[in-house]
């Protein structure tokens, strides 16, 4: 394997092939990021990418950037960490919709509500690749997982909504199919200042696709690809997403607030007089 | 930065919670994120306030996971990092200690100990966390942890801690409690040339052969920044000496040991203690904190009935000065060991001594100091 | 280690359009690194110009991946690079291609 | 007297913290002896019991806690009823007489008395009663100077409140000199 | 309820993360809340599949912090209950856990214990919790922990678990690791009959006098249950015997200590040990969980060579049989600690042993159990 | 003090006075609250209030109900399970705002999600009251906490909004001195199956109010009486609450869908079979 | 201890509106547990037939407790009973409290 | 012999532990005899290296490790060149000859080779390459009783799909059988 890729002096290639799953839309989503991130202008010494645990969560050990893998769900307050202690960093946080809304999800909506200057890309599986398929927050009504082998009977979160709900400046969802579009929105969100959340609905094979028979990896891809419906715009309220049905995706909120740095540090200037 | 905010040299009266929260920016502390708590919400309160003077960041978090994680991140973009809690909090933040060990992050936590277990007594004193900071966390690893008897301490041992911190790459605790965090004393702040403070551990050989986890020979490797260009990783799996995980026995057995033995291996170097006439004395108190003051009133009870009595004041509790007080086991009749617990530091004490002398435990619950005439009572017997 | 110093190239072919067959583009040539590959048979089903299709062989791995079954038809679109999880197939100008054979 | 011991005791909001606090760093910072304040209060924010315990001595203060103070100050009744038993035989004890009513006892103590909080309350701000008690302790009981007293006191309160407390403290002190004026006369 | 679906009476080929499951039900647990992690999540996936059947509640909650204390709740409204987890999580749960211990609610957690610290090795195992699992949580307290070897035990102990946790109203720990739970073996389950379950301390006095934390003579207090008319209230804050708060040193000199000996003086009751051949033995053996196994066969090892060599096996971690070490101690030339952790009972061990006899540990740091060889050498050197 | 009120009944008599200052808004809500059980026409016995650390957090303790004081942040998830082990009890959730949205706001909002039957009565006094006034995620902008002595410079969060977001069936705002309006609020609460959330924005002279010189317990009530605009059936998104402007109260939603124990027995008997 | 069995007295009075003036409406009598008071003056403030005023004494805890400077006025709404935070003041009606005085 | 060592080897998905499981049963529940199945995996949920090991016995079983087995299958060339080594000098070696190309070795060992997963890939199913991967190993190894395999084969896979894993069970006998009886034929 001493052939190289053009995108591998962006991973860590001594580390691929990577471990996640034959199928899984996980490595579609790095691509798009490793693109959005060449076409974002960025100083790329200066991007931090920050994860939780989960197999979305190892996209931090496999990205050449300065990269951090903490605990599961508390990859957004490490990044509120680093961004706060030195705002000239650009920090993406990437990690799972079980990590960020489940054990993480309080951080989620409060640094969405300070708006710190952050990117979160959240990979929505709907449930917990890693740990071997449990029912999450994510999992649609009535979709089998292994702690749900009856079907789930809790309504799911609505993760673009409830972003938008806690402050978001910037909230987008595509799947992991909408390659130029998803670079796009990831170009978008790098570039802005705030707090962004762009949703990846990806497919699963392994831990979801298995149990509720949706065949493999490509199964999912088109599935998800062929019926979503692009509404730029749309209230998120509106952007449920159920067992196997339409998924709403697009472009949700892009809004203008100061983040939370420039914020506190004006505010501070004027009351407590300038900072050097 | 204001002018001469830095640093306030001088003489105040001032409770132990504002003199850590002096200490940190004395070190250079210049990123806190916390929770509040009793007895620990003062620190924070002076730290808000503080801050914008010298520059630094003050976040209060939505809770003590949030701040612990919060701490290891900013260190990580390269700045000195503290939070500070109490019991409750302490342990919500025991997971993210250990990624902090693991990643082998200096940062500080200040544990001004109340009454437990659970809530307790929230506005009263406790030693009780004293095993909880050394194990608090699951898997294994070593920490550091310094106990205050008075607010100039929380000063000094506040920057001994982030020196400790910096100089292992380990979180260091400051193991407090509610009264030496609300007692007003007269703490001096001596003039910045005098205030030892270590820098980080910078990695200073040539960019392309750095590798994030070769330790030096002290067994602790050298560390940069996020933003840097090294494009590190990080992460609190089990991992090789580039960062990257590697998930076997062989690595855990490269890992995990170092991660221990460099706190064990530099335990004569990291570990202080305070004793007073240890030489001749036919009975020792070993106490630590504010159970230290009282140990003292009690150790002049016990000289005006002419007993000899010698005081080891722990000022690191972790690691324990294990081989010392082996050593002077076997000189004298018998340790007193106080504590605002059920027995903690007692057991270090009975491992240490080896069945070579009697070990006494004056236990107190907590929610007040000891008498002091108990302990007395406590040496007491020890010659009976 | 993996420093900045190692320069970023830029690839500014990726953003070529995906609907590449409506407009006149250049010839492309498309590489796989066989064993990176675990046979997921997005690049063959996404390739706009059908270009590929799964080999019957093993890889180191055990995966079936692909070969370039109609190699001319490329037109360097760049999405099997994209969409491909492995980073296990890119493509190239054609023109690139035969400097690279040259120098190799 | 090396070694002095007052307990200022009262419930949660009168402010009883501060006023260990600026008794110790009189003590301290202004007098140049040492001194440790210890304080005491229950969950309460408002309306619990509440203490704080000042140890003035020459030399070093081991333990920090006032069990038989040589002073006891009370401003509310749970706290005279709790803390009276403490008091050492021939202590000094003052309180604030509309909020403690004393109760018959053997102790050979002496008694001063200022109602303090109605004191606070005519100068319009019934929270300045802890200075006015402060004012009236200072010069009942010489414990520090009362010009150290003065510079706690402006050096602690909130900016722009210091002039506000420091006529609180000089009420204080004027009460008290009215009533061992008075005393003197009687004699 | 399904019928015939409560206890799987029979032999079963089953990992021991579904035979604790099985454990749990027939011990009457109706309650479950858990959050994923490996070497845990067979646990929770067998309950989740075989809860429906038995009418018991399986909830997956949103995190660690709030699997605990949902048990806790759940408790309270008269149903056993149970989480199970692993490091991270166990770390999570321990501010909780000691409001388990403070308002003395059974209940009981499973910890799988997986190589630490931090994340680790997810995937294999360690021993590495034991100390955590007595002083995780801040304040003083004791619990209850067993430590299982194999799918069998770990049918076992969790219905042993279940009973000690309701006879002594404290939160019981089951301290697995990931290779006896993810072992196959045979496990038998008995008839329904011939399984004994503790039912919950209820109380039984007149309702008109009912103290909800006066205790009885064993300083265990009778329960009730939310919903019973009772109009109880519990709190995490230090209480009287009515169960309200009264935040001062003598209230907590009531309380506290009490928890901590409802363990303590019970100790010689709870305590369970497994002793083969320590009558005549040279050298003893101290293991618990998988390193136990292993233990037997470095026995063999060392009895081919003719060494007499006793074994210690733990069932119940905590509390720790300190009186028999004791005892065992003065006859024996050492004690061989075999730990899959850098040395966690060993200290217990070498406190115990007050220096009558030599104390080795033998280390491994995770990942893989030991080579029985190493613990062979191990038994050798104490008699070189 | 040998008089009896008449709430008496209600209250751990034995416990009274409480703890909280003069002026205190909390005393006011559990009046309210202890005629709201009254109206509801609950078996009382089968009432639990579950509260975690706060000076709301102490309701519990005065409430003669069976009655819970857990840990700070912990009150949702340990209700989560009294209300899944008994369905036969009525579960209410009486604490604070940081309790509830700042170290519990995980729980929150998935406890909402799920709809677990419960009734969450947040008292809202923009900050932490107990631990002596710091800044939370409710203090209004640029107001001051002894850790935000220069003022907020952190958006706080609405939490009518986030409760509706998160999937709250019932969801009302009233200020502590609308005591009938909220009265029959916690009365349709209690009466309802599902999640219902209920925030009383209250006076706390000692912590909020003099720190930014608003007065007394008085004068706080009066201006969040005076200025608060009733608006049932406001979208909560429209809600937001800024440092001493207008406040609007109201019942904002009040809608049907199956709790989380219902719906779930429910769905599990069809696959699995009637449970007895 | 705190039975169910000690029974749970309605108090359906507390329902009486608060515009009560408006309407015919009942005498009452309003009764202060003076020692339980914080004199927070919400029940002086709010009352709508100005009953009620602050007396100049300190309670045991040191407030300044409320007493009815105007009995007669008292409409028995209740509103001071609800608003009160300390459970300090109650009203009843006017014919039940005689009853009561008649038994005591 | 009183202990037989097992090691069954492979990537993570390919069903190795449920092969182990599978073995493990047929040893213990339907032989009569007492067994210890162990797994272990990397953190990959498919892809990584993955082993299950398998110790069957008369008498009891303390250690449950696998460290120089009697037997050992490998269906991926890492599982094959990793564990190797630890096969016993003169043990049995089977491999998927599809997926392991063997390499030189001094072992004197007896090695069998099927082509599973592409029989499977025939089947339809390429799922069930372990379990004609288990009729193979049945029939060569014998280590139990293919009525005890097909038991428990019946009763640890998914319902519905007992059937299908049954055929893969007999395809692997029969691939067996033919390459003994051609052996045989060679002799
Ligand atoms: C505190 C803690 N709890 C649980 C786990 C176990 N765990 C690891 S990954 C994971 C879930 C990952 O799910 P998600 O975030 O959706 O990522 P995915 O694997 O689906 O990409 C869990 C529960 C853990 N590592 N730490
Ligand atoms: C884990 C933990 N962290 C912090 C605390 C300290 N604490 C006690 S009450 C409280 C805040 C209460 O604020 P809120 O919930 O708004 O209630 P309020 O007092 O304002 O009614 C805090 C932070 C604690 N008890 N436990
Ligand atoms: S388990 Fe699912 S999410 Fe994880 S790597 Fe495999 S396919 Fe991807
Ligand atoms: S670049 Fe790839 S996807 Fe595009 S035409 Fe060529 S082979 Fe097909
Ligand atoms: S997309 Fe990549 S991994 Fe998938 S078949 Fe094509 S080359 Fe192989
Ligand atoms: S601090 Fe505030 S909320 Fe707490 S009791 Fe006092 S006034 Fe009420
Ligand atoms: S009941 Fe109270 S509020 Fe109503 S009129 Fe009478 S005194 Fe006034
Ligand atoms: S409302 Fe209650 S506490 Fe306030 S003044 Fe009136 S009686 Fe006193
Ligand atoms: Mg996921
Ligand atoms: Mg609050």
């Amino acid at each position: 394997m001493n052939e190289k890729h053009p995108m591998d002096y962006l991973l860590r290639e001594d580390r691929i092939p990577h471990i996640w799953c034959p199928g899984c839309g996980l490595g579609s989503s790095v691509s798009c990021f490793i693109m959005a991130l060449e076409d974002s202008g960025l100083d790329l010494n200066k991007v931090v990418v920050v994860s939780g645990i989960g197999c979305t969560g190892r996209v931090a050990g496999y990205i050449n950037l300065d990269s951090f893998h903490t605990t599961h769900g508390r990859a957004i307050p490490f990044a509120t960490g680093l961004a706060l202690a030195n705002p000239e960093l650009k920090v993406v946080v990437y990690s799972g919709d079980g990590d960020l809304i489940a054990i993480g999800g309080n951080h989620l909506i409060h640094a969405a509500r300070r708006n710190i200057n952050m990117t979160v890309i959240c990979v929505n599986n709907f449930l917990y690749g890693m740990t071997g398929g449990q029912v999450g927050p994510t999992t649609p009504l009535y979709a089998k997982a292994t702690t749900s082998p009856y079907g789930n009977f809790e309504r799911p979160f609505n993760l673009v909504y409830l972003a938008a709900a806690s402050g978001a400046v910037y909230v987008a969802r595509w799947t992991a199919l909408h390659l130029r579009r998803l670079t796009k929105s990831m170009t978008e969100a790098l570039q802005k200042k705030g707090f962004s959340f762009i949703e990846i609905i990806s497919p699963c094979p392994t831990s979801y696709a298995r149990r509720n028979r949706l065949g493999d990896g490509l199964d999912q891809m088109k599935f998800y690809h062929d019926n979503s419906i692009i509404r730029h715009g749309a209230d998120p309220k509106e952007a449920d997403i159920g067992f196997q049905t339409k998924i709403v995706v697009g472009k949700f909120i892009d809004v203008e607030r100061p983040d939370y740095h420039t914020f506190l540090t004006e505010g501070l200037a004027k009351v407590v007089g300038e900072r050097k | 930065m204001i002018k001469d905010r830095e640093i306030l040299t001088g003489e105040h009266f001032m409770n132990g919670d504002f003199a850590c929260a002096e200490g940190a920016i004395a070190a250079g502390c210049r990123f806190f994120a916390g929770y509040p708590i009793t007895p620990a919400s003062e620190i924070a309160e002076r730290i808000s306030e503080r801050f914008p003077e010298v520059d630094g960041i003050y976040i209060q978090m939505e809770d003590e996971l949030g701040s612990m994680a919060a701490i290891l991140g900013a260190s990580w973009a390269g700045v000195k990092s503290m939070t500070c809690t109490s019991g409750p909090g302490f342990s919500l933040m025991q997971e993210n200690i250990g990624l902090g060990a693991m990643t082998e992050t200096p940062c500080v936590v200040v544990n001004m100990q109340r009454g437990g277990p659970s809530t307790g007594l929230p506005t009263v004193l406790g030693q009780q966390d004293m095993m909880q900071a050394r194990w608090g966390s699951h898997g294994d690893y070593e920490i550091i942890a310094l106990s205050p008897s008075s607010p100039q301490e929380l000063f000094d041992f506040t920057i001994k801690a982030f020196n400790l911190s910096e100089m292992y790459r380990v979180p260091a605790l400051v193991m407090g409690d509610e009264v030496v965090g609300h007692m007003s004393e007269k703490v001096v702040i001596p003039p910045k040339e005098e205030i030892e403070v270590y820098p980080r551990r910078k990695y200073t050989g040539p960019a392309e052969e750095y590798l994030p986890y070769k330790p030096d020979e002290d067994l602790v490797p050298q560390m940069v920044a996020a933003g840097e260009g090294y494009r590190i990783h990080v992460t609190g799996l089990t991992h090789d000496e580039k960062g990257y995980p590697v998930v076997d026995a062989e690595a855990q057995k490269k890992l995990v040991p170092r991660l221990v033995n460099k706190i064990r291996k530099n335990a004569e170097k990291i570990i202080e203690i305070e004793e007073t006439n240890t030489e001749d004395a036919e009975v020792i108190v070993l106490s630590y904190g504010i159970s230290a003051r009282t140990s003292f009133r009690a150790i002049e009870l016990a000289e005006k009935e002419g007993i000899k009595v010698g005081m080891v004041k722990l000022i690191t509790v972790w690691p324990f000065p294990e081989k010392r007080v082996y050593q002077l086991a076997s000189k004298v009749a018998g340790f007193v060991v106080p504590e605002i617990n059920c027995g903690q530091i007692v057991y270090e004490v009975e491992r240490c001594v080896k069945g070579k002398t009697k070990v006494t435990l004056v236990s107190h619950p907590g929610g007040h100091i000891h008498d002091p005439r108990d302990i007395f009572q406590a040496i007491r017997n020890i010659l009976k | 280690m993996l420093l900045s110093s190692l320069g970023e190239k830029k690839m500014k072919y990726w953003r070529k359009p995906l609907d590449a067959d409506k407009v006149k583009v250049p010839h492309g040539k498309v590489r796989i690194i066989k064993d990176r590959c675990k046979g997921c048979g997005f690049c063959v089903e996404y390739c706009p110009r059908d270009v590929l299709e799964l080999t019957d062989e093993f890889n180191i791995k055990g995966y079936h991946f692909p070969h370039a079954k109609n190699e001319e038809a490329c037109v360097n679109c760049g999405l099997c690079e994209l969409v491909c999880p492995e980073f296990a197939i890119y493509n190239i100008p054609a023109e690139e291609l035969e400097e690279k054979d040259d120098q190799g | 007297m090396s070694r002095q011991e007052i307990k200022l005791t009262g419930y949660g909001g009168q402010g009883i913290i501060l006023l260990g606090y600026i008794l110790g760093k009189a003590a301290s910072i202004y007098s140049g002896k040492n001194s440790t304040m210890v304080q005491s209060y229950g969950p309460e924010s408002r309306g619990g019991a509440c203490s704080s315990q000042v140890v003035i001595a020459d030399g070093g203060i081991f333990y920090p806690y006032v069990t038989n103070p040589d002073i006891l100050v009370s401003m509310s009744q749970e706290a005279y009823d709790k803390f009276l038993p403490e008091l050492k035989e021939s202590g000094i004890l003052i309180i604030d007489e509309d909020l403690v009513t004393p109760k018959k006892t053997k102790k050979k103590m002496t008694m001063f008395s200022i109602p303090a909080t109605r004191l606070a309350e005519k100068m319009g701000r019934k929270i300045v009663a802890n200075i006015v008690m402060l004012g009236f302790f200072a010069e009942i009981t010489r414990a520090v100077s009362f010009e150290a007293m003065e510079q706690a006191v402006a050096t602690s309160v909130p900016k722009g409140t210091e002039e506000l407390n420091l006529k609180a403290l000089s009420e204080g002190r004027q009460y008290a000199q009215n009533i061992l004026g008075a005393e003197k006369k009687d004699n």
